[in-house]
């Protein structure tokens, strides 16, 4: 068998959240009324007519913070084998290695601060 | 085999060298100048033990020098000389003192720059001749090319960038295969070494393509027929001292390298293509005299001259008799003698007319009896006059030719009448034209006066006194003929054939 | 674990260096601009540090990690390379002024990656120590200030670079499928014939796409000369030069595994023939000096290729011999490159003119480098062909070797060029004066001289790289 | 069909897709988005390649996380560099970025 | 083969209890969200449908299933469908290794934690479609902020729950829980205090709800990403965010509270206790704290939090090594 029970029982509970959310969705979409014409259709900005295209561009500091999450999170990913490991580890060595991972995301961390990569909004040239 | 107390050869190689750095101390034209000339005559001085101590008889090589440079490959630092380079090493050194002198007044630009190349020249040059091990031949080979590029392309004429360019292009796509083909003669004869390679038999198929890879390279520099287009380019737009060091030095590099590396290194493949040789050089002979015929540029006719020139010193290598291989030998230094004159007659005329039209320089024999002298003399030569020194040479080829096969023969014979034609046309318009340009132009003075009589000398010498030449080339000549004779006779053709080899090895590379 | 610290000096040096810039960088403003003062120095130990710890021997870190004379022999020259590059990068026209302790860092570590790449005799170190250097180089390139071309050529570069390290690691995958191990002194051990190991052999194939990319050999050469014109010229020595070295010692390691014959070897062959010929036919018709340059590095990872597929210790050692080579040749023009264009701009062809009147030195320097890369005698790049073809000769690809040859003569046209503006054109007066200084002229000699020196005399460099062949895995 | 191939399809048809897209996408993002697409094609076949044969599975997971985490660094760096190329170019379309050619 | 029918059974007895359970308590939190701001805001809150209103989450969601469906115009219709569809999608995986009680797990993983952390990344995911997908400026806006902020809170959150880690060795939510005891001070609360407020603030921000409520900032940003959002689709977005909130609780329950332990009567009705203190403390902190900018948000996140987490991992690896 290609599938363990895990996987199985995965596909199973997403299938589930889509039929959970679909669901009423598509009630809705049979019992509901279908108004038409006017306005209905206008991109709701607080009663205003919209003004130029939604899909502008915007502050760049969004970016930033995309890129710093990228950075970070897979390299706390690492972390995730390493912790069923580390209490059955023996000696100091264990350690040593764990902290010098740590440290050097302080030293990232310390090195985005100084830059001035947290201070919003930021210039970037 | 140490004649002589201190590595003759290598203080040739080094000092133009070494002296050519010490340019950089000297400030003014002038010292510039007068120091490279006390080089030049520093190093004819120390070319006396050459002299004094070279062994005529001796088939050897002489004044061997010989340390590992590569100990890993195989790559030894190895000089020596035999009757074959002897006389090119001497020409080598002969020319630059005349070279420096040639260009005192016709180089004023960047004068340092200039003498640096002819000395680095130079260094190239004795090297290239003396070099036993194959790579050192090819450093040599390769080093002598960028200052000749320079010559051209720093004090050329109007079209030196063409000139120069299609110079070295040629003559560096030549070598590329060169150098595949060292390797190849590495792999397959152990050693770099060019007399213990000369022991060895290759088989058929690897001399086949060794000769083709090795004889492009030399063809190109000879130049031979179809790839001489370089050599008219290059001599016209160089400064007298370039063709002077082009005609006398570099073009015999290409049949030296016939002699020491084809005939010996790939005989069986020699006699196999010598049929084809010959035509090519047949066809060199005539074309070069018929399209010198037609030239008005007096430079351009020199240079079309020597692609017929330099057919016949093909033309008798490939003979295999020893008639041919003398006569070519000596068709070499003489070539080199009369050429290099009469190039420098041409710089002493430009220096006056600012042109190398015929036009522009006619009837000058009433005005400039000394120079009208030297040329008729070199011109003389040129055509092989007897008593001139070309005419030995000529007269050599030519009976090796007859002995080789009468019809071939008889196809040189056009040839060197072409010869007497468009020299004889030239010099007489040159002396007997209607004097239409003549502006006050004095007739040549001490310095050139100096520098045309050596060659003068040595033609008349030679023409008349060929003896001490024979001496000196003899015993190596014969050595090499009798190699060929032998070795050519151990691989039998039929055994295997080269392009089914080569078909095979390109199925292989598709697979 | 007990790890004997001697056995990674160089690293540790370099590590030492990297600390000491993330300290400056990340230190108040007055401290980030000090770098030109100490970086020379301490890379200049660097170098000693790498050549007194070459006759180190070690495998640690689980096998993964192997110090022998061809580690020591490439960190040495990766030093020597690393502390090149920051002489020549130490007065940058185009950097802002802030950023030269970051531009310092990342070329440091990404030397750094390199040196433990050279170290790396397992398939995922490698892949790790590669990337560790990679993408300090992708964040390098795009800081020339306020230039459309640099970041053009980073987005370029590391985009195309992503592209072919996921085609690596699926090579990387199928090789796994097919040998079950990522060590390479099992993987030595197997038999990679297409026949035997079909997916192992098209998984090899992949993972080396990795490698040639960095190397810029035939298929994956687009970034290259778009990278060099892009970058600045101090960063473009730096991406010219340093990665072959890392690409190189990897493919020797690899290429150790291949018998002449095998499949993979004729790929490699004729990946080298295309690439040289491509190389040289397009860097024809350059202007821009730096793109000539790119092409030209293309031609030549081509000819290393004829060293690796030799399937000798002899030809390992040349490939070795040949890419030291390479480096110091083009360090040499990249030397030339960055001190003519004193305002960093893109040097064309024609800024070269008169060079020798203006600058005498430099244009020797770029006389010397020009012909070394074409291969004239004596310098380095004939050695280093010379060494290549008889290594090469009589293995089954003499015909790569005749394509070698010919291309040599197809690149003299360009190299030429080279040396043709800087002697034969005088110079017009617009263009600015090269940089004349003291320091510039002594690098000049000092890299010509090594240039020159590696020609003339490579006996002991050369025989070393061959007992650095001989004691393949 | 055994299990370990129908895992390698799977991935080489992450890695089609992510040719086409490198190749067809117009905007940098969008080739950004097929290249992780083709490195995370090949962390699956890594992972299969080591679980369903003789090799041990831990490198390939192991190998699978470096790619994860090596795949997110580049995209950072991506990223960084299109918001530069974006700033500098006023665009981050490929057309843009077709200034270098020769 | 035989046993294969009887795993597959349990998985599906689990996913509908996990599903009634989801519903459920949606429903129930609605109540005690609008009751609690009430409350809070000295009001009664609803109180006409039902005994106290209590039936007041029936009507609103046959009101919201009565609603029309409509696309704005100029959006991308597959995405904007997509996404309240989406963000519901992974929620009842969540649930499935919760150790409810003793035995109460929809089933046993190693690496359920692992599992939980995965598959919520996804809805960050479904608020950047969203709002991208609506042409809507708000929602546009909502949309960049709510990814900057979930992706942010998101390191803190992983470092505090790796600590966790660290000290038990295990990514088993059963395990975990199993290695606390019964009373407070035998919870891992007690003994990584610092731990448990990052994670629970972190989990306020992952979960959009205030003081980091930015994304859906009513007073600025009208709804942000689910401006465009009305009838079903809005109510998938209102039911994944409680979802999303039930699910944090438990994990933080489980992981910090000691679980389904407690000094007596150890089971269930401990955990759903637990979870629900917690749920009211989220509510009250909504009424009661006003909104933070968002500069502070992410200076919060990055100045504060993710030092203080990555201190606090060292800090457990250290005294777990050395002691």
């Amino acid at each position: 068998m290609v599938f363990t029970w895990l996987q199985l029982a995965i596909f199973l509970f997403l299938i589930g959240g889509l039929l959970f959310a679909g669901g009423p969705l598509i009630l809705s979409a049979i019992i509901a009324p279908r108004a038409k014409g006017g306005d209905i259709g206008m991109p709701y900005e607080c009663g205003m007519k919209p003004h130029g295209r939604a899909w502008n561009q915007f502050g760049i500091s969004y970016y930033v913070y995309a890129l710093l999450f990228l950075a970070f999170d897979v390299d706390v990913l690492y972390l995730f084998p390493v912790s069923v490991w580390y209490p059955h580890a023996n000696g100091v060595e264990a350690f040593i290695e764990v902290a010098g991972f740590l440290s050097i995301l302080a030293l990232a961390i310390i090195y985005f601060w100084k830059k001035g990569v947290f201070t919003w909004p930021r210039k970037i040239s | 085999m140490q004649e002589v107390a201190y590595p003759v050869l290598t203080s040739l190689v080094f000092f133009p060298l070494l002296a050519a750095f010490g340019l950089f101390f000297f400030r003014g034209d002038n010292a510039v100048r007068i120091y490279s000339l006390v080089v030049s005559v520093i190093e004819l001085a120390l070319s006396y033990p050459l002299f004094a101590g070279f062994k005529l008889e001796s088939a050897a090589f002489q004044f061997v020098e010989r340390f590992s440079w590569v100990q890993k490959w195989g790559i030894e630092y190895y000089l020596g000389t035999d009757g074959i380079s002897f006389l090119m090493v001497v020409l080598t050194i002969a020319v630059l003192p005349l070279c420096v002198l040639c260009s005192w007044t016709y180089i004023t630009t960047r004068v340092k720059e200039f003498h640096f190349c002819l000395l680095f020249m130079t260094a190239a040059c004795v090297g290239v001749f003396t070099a036993l091990d194959l790579v050192l031949f090819y450093v040599f080979w390769e080093a002598m090319l960028i200052p000749m590029y320079l010559l051209i392309a720093v004090w050329g004429g109007p079209e030196k960038r063409y000139a120069s360019l299609k110079f070295f292009l040629y003559t560096l796509a030549g070598s590329a295969l060169l150098l595949v083909a060292i390797v190849a003669f590495r792999v397959a004869g152990g050693t770099f070494a060019i007399p213990e390679l000369m022991e060895k038999t290759f088989s058929f198929g690897f001399q086949f393509w060794a000769f083709l890879a090795l004889a492009l390279a030399f063809a190109i520099k000879v130049p031979m027929f179809p790839f001489h287009t370089w050599l008219p380019a290059a001599h016209v737009q160089a400064p007298t001292a370039g063709s002077v060091i082009l005609a006398s030095v570099l073009l015999k590099m290409g049949t030296y390298g016939f002699l020491r590396f084809n005939l010996p290194l790939t005989p069986a493949a020699s006699e196999y293509f010598a049929p084809a040789m010959i035509a090519i050089s047949i066809a060199g002979i005539i074309y070069g005299g018929v399209v010198a015929l037609g030239q008005d540029d007096v430079k351009k006719v020199i240079a079309y001259s020597s692609v017929g020139h330099m057919g016949f010193v093909t033309l008798g290598i490939f003979l295999f008799n020893m008639r041919g291989l003398e006569g070519a030998l000596f068709q070499m230094l003489n070539h080199g003698i009369t050429t290099g004159g009469l190039f420098m007659l041409i710089g002493v005329i430009y220096e006056r007319s600012h042109s190398r039209d015929i036009n522009d320089n006619l009837g000058l024999g009433k005005y400039m009896p000394g120079y009208m002298f030297f040329w008729g003399l070199f011109a003389l030569s040129s055509f092989g006059f007897p008593g001139t020194n070309s005419f030995v040479g000529e007269i050599l080829v030519f009976v090796g030719a007859f002995e080789h096969n009468p019809w071939v023969g008889a196809l040189m014979v056009p040839g060197a009448m072409v010869a007497a034609a468009y020299m004889l046309r030239i010099s007489l318009k040159l002396a007997w034209g209607r004097p239409s340009t003549w502006n006050n132009w004095s007739d040549i003075n001490l310095r050139e006066w100096t520098y045309l009589l050596v060659p003068a000398v040595f033609v008349l010498y030679i023409g008349l006194a060929p003896g001490l030449c024979f001496k000196v080339m003899d015993a190596s000549l014969a050595k090499l003929s009798n190699d060929v004779q032998t070795k050519s006779k151990l691989v039998s053709i039929e055994d295997e054939r080269p392009m089914e080899m080569a078909w095979n090895s390109l199925k292989n590379i598709v697979k | 674990m007990n790890v004997n610290p001697y056995l990674f000096l160089p690293e540790l040096f370099q590590f030492l260096i990297i600390a000491l810039l993330f300290v400056q960088t990340v230190g108040s403003e007055q401290m980030q601009e000090k770098v030109g003062v100490w970086l020379p120095i301490a890379s200049a130990v660097g170098v000693l540090v790498a050549v007194v710890s070459v006759g180190q021997e070690g495998l640690v870190f689980n096998a993964a990690y192997r110090i022998d004379p061809l580690s020591q022999f490439f960190k040495a020259a990766i030093a020597v390379g690393f502390f090149v590059t920051v002489l020549n990068a130490t007065r940058q026209p185009t950097l802002d002024k802030e950023k030269s302790s970051d531009y310092f860092l990342f070329l440091a570590l990404s030397a750094w990656g390199l040196m433990l790449l050279a170290s790396s005799v397992e398939l995922i170190t490698m892949y790790l120590a590669l990337e560790l250097s990679s993408y300090s180089l992708y964040a390098v390139i795009a800081l020339r200030a306020d230039s459309k071309g640099a970041a053009e050529a980073a987005i370029k570069y590391i985009l195309f670079g992503a592209v072919a390290t996921a085609l690596a690691l699926y090579g990387f995958s199928y090789i796994l499928a097919g040998m079950h191990t990522t060590y390479l002194a099992e993987l030595v051990q197997k038999t990679w014939t297409f026949e035997a190991a079909p997916m192992a052999v098209t998984g090899m194939a992949l993972f080396l796409a990795g490698m040639f990319y960095k190397l810029a050999l035939f298929p994956f050469h687009f970034w290259c000369p778009d990278v060099y014109e892009g970058a600045s010229n101090e960063t473009a020595a730096f991406v010219a030069t340093l990665p072959k070295l890392g690409a190189v010692v990897i493919l020797i390691r690899l290429a150790a595994m291949f018998k002449p014959g095998y499949d993979i070897t004729t790929l490699l062959a004729v990946l080298g023939a295309l690439s040289m010929t491509f190389g040289n036919l397009a860097a024809l018709a350059q202007t821009d000096v730096k793109r000539i340059l790119g092409y030209s590095s293309v031609a030549h990872a081509g000819y290393i290729m004829i060293g690796l597929v030799s399937g000798t210790p002899e030809g390992l050692a040349a490939a070795s011999f040949y890419a030291l080579a390479y480096v110091a040749m083009n360090l040499t023009c990249f030397w030339v490159v960055s001190r003519v264009a004193v305002d960093g701009r893109n040097l064309q062809l024609s800024d070269l003119d008169g060079l020798h009147k203006r600058a005498p030195a430099l244009a020797f320097a770029l006389a010397v480098g020009a012909f070394a890369l074409v291969g004239l005698p004596p310098m380095a790049g004939f050695m280093g062909k010379l060494f290549l073809f008889s290594a090469g000769w009589n293995h089954g690809y003499n015909w790569l070797i005749i394509i070698a040859g010919i291309n040599t003569a197809i690149s003299i046209y360009y190299y030429l060029g080279l040396v043709r503006h800087a002697y034969t054109n005088d110079a017009s007066d617009e263009v600015p004066m090269p940089d004349t200084s003291t320091f510039s002229y002594v690098g000049a000699a000092f890299l010509s001289i090594l240039v020159l020196g590696l020609g003339l005399m490579p006996s002991d460099i050369f025989d070393f790289a061959l007992q650095v062949g001989g004691i393949m895995p | 069909m055994s299990p370990l191939l129908m895992y390698q399809l799977v991935a080489l048809g992450l890695l089609a897709i992510g040719l086409f897209g490198i190749v067809w996408r117009k905007s940098l993002v969008g080739m950004l988005i097929s290249v992780e697409l083709m490195l995370n094609g090949a962390g699956l076949s890594i992972v299969a390649s080591t679980q369903l044969t003789e090799a041990g599975s831990a490198t390939g997971q192991i190998a699978a996380l470096f790619v994860m985490g090596l795949a997110a660094a580049e995209a950072t760096l991506v990223l960084a560099i299109i918001v530069v190329v974006a700033k500098r170019l006023k665009s981050a379309e490929t057309d843009a970025v077709s200034r270098l050619k020769g | 083969m035989s046993q294969i029918p009887v795993e597959l059974v349990k998985l599906l007895i689990a996913l509908a209890a996990i599903a009634a359970f989801v519903g459920l308590n949606g429903l129930v939190l609605v109540y005690l969200e609008r009751k609690i701001a009430g409350h809070v805001q000295r009001r009664p809150g609803p109180f006409e449908v039902g005994p106290h209103g209590l039936l007041q989450p029936l009507a609103d969601a046959v009101k919201l299933i009565g609603k029309q469906l409509f696309t704005p115009a100029g959006a991308d219709k597959l995405l904007f469908w997509m996404a309240p569809v989406l963000s519901f999608f992974p929620v009842l995986l969540l649930f499935l290794p919760l150790p409810f009680g003793p035995t109460a797990t929809g089933m046993e993983m190693n690496l359920g934690l692992l599992l939980i952390l995965a598959f919520s990344g996804l809805n960050v995911l479904a608020i950047c479609l969203a709002g991208w997908g609506s042409n809507n400026k708000w929602g546009i806006l909502g949309a960049a902020r709510g990814v900057a902020q979930s992706v942010a809170y998101e390191i803190p959150l992983l470092l505090s729950v790796l600590a966790i880690a660290f000290q038990t060795g295990s990514l088993n939510l059963s395990e975990i829980v199993q290695g606390q005891g019964g009373w407070p001070w035998q919870w891992n609360a007690f003994v990584q205090p610092l731990a448990f407020i990052i994670f629970f603030v972190s989990a306020l921000g992952e979960t959009n709800r205030a003081p980091f409520d930015l994304p859906e900032a009513e007073s600025e940003l009208t709804a942000g990403f689910h401006t465009e959002y009305s009838g079903m689709g809005f109510g998938m977005f209102f039911l994944a965010e409680y979802a999303n909130m039930i699910v944090v609780c438990s994990v933080a329950t489980a992981l910090f509270l000691g679980g389904w332990q407690g000094p007596f009567f150890a089971g269930s009705w401990w955990f759903l206790l637990k979870v629900y203190v917690l749920l009211v403390v989220m509510i009250w902190l909504r009424w009661t704290y006003p909104r933070v900018r968002f500069d502070q948000l992410l200076n919060i996140n990055w100045k504060w939090l993710m030092p203080l987490a990555l201190l606090n991992l060292l800090i457990t690896a250290f005294v777990t090594k050395l002691f």
